[in-house]
């Protein structure tokens, strides 16, 4: 591995690869790596899903996964953080995004994965677009859903 | 001066346009954006103190805005 | 996917793919996969690791994973649950234990990956005995070393 | 009765062997097999109350064994 590792947080256009992004945050100072997926799932708050569209303020959310990418190196005290989020059409399984984590400490490794998806979800300006069984479409607000947490 | 304003999603849809370019009095500040923004036809669709941006960055209310800057109003973000 | 998913927690002596693993628990109703992967550390407690060597009780200890999945998916109510844990001689960065878990809900999935991970630790007969860039070897005994949590 | 003991990892290393028959009177326990392998050489390094199991489920020092069952000594465990 090189030296010279930083944290990434970037937007993607193409398919997350989960072991790609393990490989990432691999190294022989790690003694646990953990990958969060978050998936398009085909049912959401009661609603038949076939697929989502994600838009986004392209350059500052890439700017605010850097800088979550970057902040959670730093809260956590590990350079090995890849983040990528996808743009454009998913399908049913499609990964909407990918978060590696490698930390010489379990514990760690969790709270800094954990920590980071919920800070990409509270600050990051990307949009959701459900489409339906039934052929509609509709923009999702996570904030007017029940208190059953969205997904993933 | 002139700002951009950028708009996104149920926005864009709300006012039927994605971008607009607002003239402004010298020394506005995003809540006056905002205001210039709200008498648009559609406009009633979005909520009163939306999210903004100024630049890629969060800007509140009484932040100021300077000519060419770009400014954003962000929807409910739903990443993940 | 096969609609008679049960979880499964086993013993394996090849490498663990955290890839595979993650196929096993996906499936359209999870919005959330997790896997944690620990990994094989160059340096633990100060000591400089060249390999470690895991052995166990093995029917008892598959027997263990096994119960440990099974508890988890009745816990966290899901089926997708995979475990695997390595025996034999590891180099350093192998991955002695990989955990997938897929679920609807990414707090769930979480919380999943976290408990199952220690449960594996208190409960399944595994030992390991580390090897030391001096030559020497010693068995590892978790609750003997210090407050720093020991690797993963 | 006999009863089959498995010694582990330090703890097999400690009595010089993995696997031992054990002669026991008829209701014996859990306690009684540990006895009966702490009056060994090496046992001195093994702690006076031992993780113990019958027939691969956790047990403790006064679950009865039956003849043939096999009584495991376990090290703590370092999985993971």
């Amino acid at each position: 591995m090189s030296q010279f590792v930083s944290p990434i947080g970037e937007l993607v256009d193409r398919t997350i690869d989960p072991g790609a992004l393990l490989s990432r945050v691999s190294s022989p100072s790690n003694g646990a790596l953990i990958v969060f997926v978050g998936v398009v799932r085909e049912v959401n708050e009661g609603r038949d899903v076939t697929g989502i569209e994600y838009s986004a303020y392209e350059p500052m959310a890439a700017r605010e996964l850097q800088a979550i990418a970057d902040e959670a190196g730093a809260r956590f005290a590990t350079p090995h953080v890849a983040i990528e989020h996808r743009l454009g059409e998913l399908a049913l399984e499609d990964a909407s995004v990918g978060i590696a984590v490698g930390h010489a400490h379990r514990g760690a490794a969790y709270e800094a994965s954990r920590w980071i998806i919920e800070e990409l979800k509270r600050r990051v300006p990307i949009w959701k677009r459900e489409h339906y069984t039934d052929g509609t479409r509709e923009w999702v607000d996570p904030a007017s859903r029940s208190a059953q947490p969205a997904s993933p | 001066m002139s700002v951009t304003v950028l708009l996104f999603a149920s926005y864009a849809d709300a006012l039927g346009a994605s971008s607009l370019s607002l003239d402004l009095p010298a020394g506005a500040t995003v809540g006056d954006v905002l205001a210039e923004l709200m008498s648009r036809p559609g406009a009633d669709r979005l909520p009163p103190s939306p999210l903004m941006a100024v630049n890629q960055r969060y800007a509140s209310a009484d932040s100021p805005v300077r000519s060419g800057d770009e400014v954003a109003v962000i929807p409910p973000v739903a990443g993940g």
